[in-house]
């Protein structure tokens, strides 16, 4: 039309496939957690619940590069990383209403959930407790001999933790095709990142094991996604391990129980500026990959399938109560 | 006399120790300014300052290592675990040096630390936030292990374990913070370990519980007495050592023991109570003994399988009837 | 039929099943190059290269985590402990994942892993090296136990645990290694994982023992035989699950129980059985069942204190007497 | 006297009586340790007994430095740190042969040598378990408001756990008083320390914490010395932790048990040649601070002393057994 040949001749780093594609993820990401939210405040979900409002860009930046023989393996926040890694909307959602239908058949829980099926290696609920176990799905790939790629989540309070150095190093040691996915939120619930780590940039920590560390914006998919593709190529080249961190923030509290009262309003309000979502919104309208038509459609259409993970965990069964020892031992089918 | 929230209770417990003894002094995990999960140790750090109540990086091996060090060169630290579980990836640190350091040293060094934090089945924590570890201390020589079962037993038995120079295991529950109680209003209320607490006098049988499920127990004593039945009641408040004493004259009086518990069946409290009274009250016994506790399964998530987990208060009447009918 | 030491009993029960089955390795420190602290690994590295016999970093927390991450993707690792006690370090994921990840994700993942090396009480090697584990690991959901004490039974049931599709605890004894035993020359030698072993039928008491006691036990039989008495002798072989049924089979014909562990006495195997035995078989039971464990004390480097601080033949013979008499 | 005019004029850095003291300690860690060798072969001793030989100049050359209030932490490989602590020559043996007179009272043995008279914190069995006892007791001088500093041993294997990580970044973050003293001997036990760590120098880790980490020739006293002096005079001026990197070598096996078939013969001769006493008995006699004469005297005097440890040992009474129960609580006195 007569505007595009006004329009500035620009060329996206994306097509419009993957741009729906990205932006399709980071919305059903967020209106997920959003759907958490009021049913955790409805009563439909207990226990711990960390929602991942604002982190969707790492996430998907990572995980819709991912095949789906890749592993991914998350923390208790971790129902983003599920979805993006494929599991569905309606098993994740019937998991946190403890249902037979869900991605644990009830028995794991918001900080618990697993799909074998997706390569999900599960979330943990112990800080830093995936790391060694991502390491270990990377080394089975090597040891298999297939060029399976592991990515492993996990926070900024994560890296103080004993595990996250142990691992880097035998990563390191056996050229493993992991990626250490860090999601620098600045905050370990009310501990300031800074209070406590005494060098606060942590992709410099992959220097003391000679493994490239990339600090990315982690508010930018498409920043991500640049660094994901490289540290995947790297991994499935056999080229080893890679440490990105990720700058990121996160919307809400750290759980929903969290009164979230040490954090600066202002330093709230700096970062909701950068909402990953909208800003990805605005580079595809700018590139002309999508019209904002679309993008509502998109958005429409995601909340459809949230509200339909929801009534689908709505009308699931409660796993049977004479079923409870079903699964503490491997011969249990 | 004042009412107490459980969780206020703990407070007021440091908060006297500390203003009582500068060598006593908090660390953990949001401890400080963001005053503890569950605000055990809220306004501490503004009164007490960053060195007296620290917060400290995810790191348990290490910060209850580090414990251990202070505790061996004068300063008497408290390490909050956020949940009980965590420390876990402590273990060796609080079995090694905190059990055993006293003894491996000849005597020349004294560890006093206390480890306290919340445990238990919660509301759908989920399998790693339900532990309860007190089972899986237990075997470890030197430690001293509570388990406080009301507002005024945490404060009294917090105030102790502070006060001794051995490292204590201090085991809350999560799902008792917010129970309320009548505490006198005195800085003295020093619960000493090792004493057990008669809450019921009886006949019938003797119950021993402890933690959350002495209420389990003290609503089961209802509908029990109503229906004629006269059971003992005991609170073991602290798990080791174990009030042996009052165990004995109990079961010597009733002849009949259940035991109530939140840990694991196999190789709980429980276990070894058994094996207790079975080797000094064999005689005395008219029944097998009964264990009533926790299935051997991680926690799961599910609400109604995680309340078909855990002893019920139908669960605990049906068994006093079983044993005493 | 060949002589075999318990080390490489257990070394051909890992290289065999390396042989058979591609995905079993071994992952630990100096179990490679090395060839492991007590040689049971010897030959492996250069045999099936770095891949499947990896030398790791000393990095317990982490590399059982990797374990059980390699577990739950297709690999069977075989978990050496250089020292049992140094897994202390790796409790949160032996325990958490090992034990629960199968309940946790609904029976998606199964976490085939094996968790082994060398316990117990040997020449004086001081506190930290002479801890036995088993009891501390006995309350987690999900894992077996086994503690074998000959090289026949070590060969066979570390064969079951590696086809096992559960996480397993295997404790070796330091002491033990060196015994000699002649044992078929089959590939076959599997021995089902929760049966016990009738060592000596009897009618006088039934002894149960586990692992280097069971040696102890067997020198104080030849003594109580020509003394006249007539116990029956039982190797548990398999701490969890236990064989419930051999045990109440022969308490039922002795209405006596000894059990002899070298564990702690408090919270050890031996509380949990006697539990059992209470629950199960109580009426049959014509004295108090008898504890013979280590004394609740970390174990002194001296040598005659180490020597008092674990059940000796002379205390079992006692003990026997006592009981029966 | 003539000669001395021809003499080049060199001015040594250290003054005669200090050199003395730094051969007296190292002399006594050789020859204390040769004689471990003799009795634990004579069965006088058992357990895993790991000897120091080799590696004498880390410890004389930090420990000479310290005040009697001072802390020192060891390992495993623990009786030198002891006796450079000023831990009597007569407790160590005494506790080696498990005796009543022991510096653990006979309840330690080689690997749980502790003297609280000295402030030496103890032997720690578990490789990297004393790296936070030792950061405690750092974080205790603070506390107190003294100037005491804690010093703390350990080697190049327990740089891999992450307990040393962990250590250090709180160590950084609360400024402590602390020296980590690394003894890289190259070997953990079988484990090429080049297999063990993805980056081989240690001292580079520092940077992730932001500590100044130094590598330093372990083999020779008055370089260790050197940096140790830095180091301490840091920690007690209120300027927070070090990481000393020490080169060295071992020139034992890793314990008394340890065939120590996979050292390289080579290897071990080209470390042989760099004996730290040797180097510093070379030394002394070329700047004149001693004569051939006295540092044989002192070999002797040495000699003695170590001997009459071993008598003391074997005059000395065993624990009494029926105090088998005693000191397992604080209780008990
Ligand atoms: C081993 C362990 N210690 C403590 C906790 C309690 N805890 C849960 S989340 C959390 C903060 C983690 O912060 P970070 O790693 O930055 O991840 P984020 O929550 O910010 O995503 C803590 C201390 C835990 N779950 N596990
Ligand atoms: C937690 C733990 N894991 C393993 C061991 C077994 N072990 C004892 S010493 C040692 C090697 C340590 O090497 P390094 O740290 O370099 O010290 P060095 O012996 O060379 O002085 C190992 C693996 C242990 N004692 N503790
Ligand atoms: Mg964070
Ligand atoms: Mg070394």
């Amino acid at each position: 039309m007569v505007q595009e040949l006004h329009a500035p001749v620009k060329t996206a780093e994306i097509t419009r496939e993957e741009g729906f594609v990205l932006y399709r993820d980071m919305v059903l990401g967020r209106t997920f957690e959003d759907m958490c939210a009021q049913m955790y405040y409805r009563g439909r979900m207990f226990g711990f619940v960390h929602l991942y409002n604002g982190q969707e860009a790492v996430a998907t930046g990572l995980s819709t590069l991912l095949r789906p023989d890749d592993y991914s393996c998350s923390t208790y926040r971790d129902h983003v990383h599920a979805l993006s890694k494929g599991v569905p909307a309606r098993a994740v959602m019937a998991e946190l209403f403890g249902k037979a239908t869900g991605c644990s058949r009830g028995r794991g829980g918001s900080m618990h959930l697993f799909s074998a099926a997706h390569n999900f290696l599960g979330g943990y609920a112990f800080v830093s407790e995936g790391i060694p176990i991502a390491t270990g799905a990377a080394y089975s790939a090597k040891y298999h001999g297939t060029d399976q790629v592991s990515v492993n989540f996990f926070g900024d309070g994560a890296t103080n933790n004993g595990a996250f150095f142990e691992s880097l190093n035998m990563a390191a040691l056996w050229n493993l095709p992991i990626i250490y996915v860090v999601e620098n939120n600045l905050w370990s619930i009310g501990m300031q990142h800074a209070r406590a780590s005494s060098v606060t940039d942590i992709y410099k920590k992959a220097l003391a094991f000679d493994i490239p560390g990339y600090q990315v914006d982690g508010m930018d998919v498409l920043a991500v996604r640049r660094a994901a593709k490289q540290a995947i190529e790297r991994a499935r080249k056999g080229e080893g391990p890679t440490l990105l961190e990720c700058n990121t923030y996160r919307f809400r509290g750290h759980s929903l129980a969290d009164p979230d009262e040490l954090r600066d309003p202002a330093e709230k309000e700096f970062w909701r500026k950068q909402d990953p979502i909208k800003q990805l919104s605005r580079y595809l309208l700018e590139y002309k990959l999508a019209t904002a038509e679309e993008l509502k459609a998109i958005d429409e259409e995601i909340q459809a399938v949230v509200d339909d993970a929801v009534q689908f965990a709505d009308d699931s069964p409660e796993p049977p109560v004479d079923e409870i020892y079903r699964f503490v031992h491997a011969e249990d089918e | 006399m004042a009412v107490k929230y459980y969780f206020e209770a703990l407070h007021d417990a440091i908060h006297e120790e500390m203003t009582r003894d500068s060598a006593v002094m908090v660390l953990g995990e949001d401890v400080g300014q963001y005053g503890g999960s569950y605000k055990v140790t809220k306004g501490l750090y503004e009164e007490f300052g960053e060195w007296r109540v620290l917060d400290t990086p995810i790191a348990e091996n290490s910060f209850a290592g580090m414990a251990v060090g202070m505790a061996m060169t004068g300063v008497r630290p408290i390490i909050e675990g956020m949940n009980m579980g965590f420390l876990l990836l402590a273990f060796s640190q609080i079995a090694n040096n905190g059990g055993m350091v006293r003894y491996t040293s000849g005597g020349q060094f004294t560890v006093p630390m206390v480890v306290r934090g919340p445990g238990g089945v919660g509301k759908q924590l989920g399998a790693e936030h339900s532990q309860r570890l007190e089972a899986y201390f237990y075997a470890v020589p030197g430690l001293k292990i509570i388990a406080p079962a009301t507002p005024r037993d945490a404060k009294g038995l917090l105030k102790a374990a502070i006060r001794d120079n051995n490292t204590v295991l201090f085991f809350e529950h999560v799902l008792l913070y917010n129970l309320k109680e009548e505490i006198e209003d005195t800085e003295d209320l020093v619960i000493p370990i090792g004493k057990a607490n008669l809450l019921r006098e009886g006949t019938d049988v003797t119950i021993l519980t402890y933690s959350r499920q002495v209420h389990h127990c003290l609503q089961a004593m209802k509908t029990l007495e109503e229906e004629g039945y006269d059971p003992e009641l005991i609170d073991l408040r602290t798990l080791k050592p174990l009030d042996l004493e009052m165990i004995g004259a109990s079961v010597c009086k009733t002849h009949r023991l259940l035991i109530v518990e939140e840990d694991y069946k196999t190789a709980g409290i429980g276990s070894e109570i058994m094996a207790l009274v079975n080797e000094h009250f064999f005689d005395q016994l008219d029944a097998p003994m009964v264990r009533l506790a926790s299935k051997d399964i991680p926690t799961p998530y599910n609400g109604r399988m995680e309340a078909a987990t855990i002893p019920q208060v139908a669960d605990i009447i049906q068994a006093v009837k079983s044993l005493v009918d």
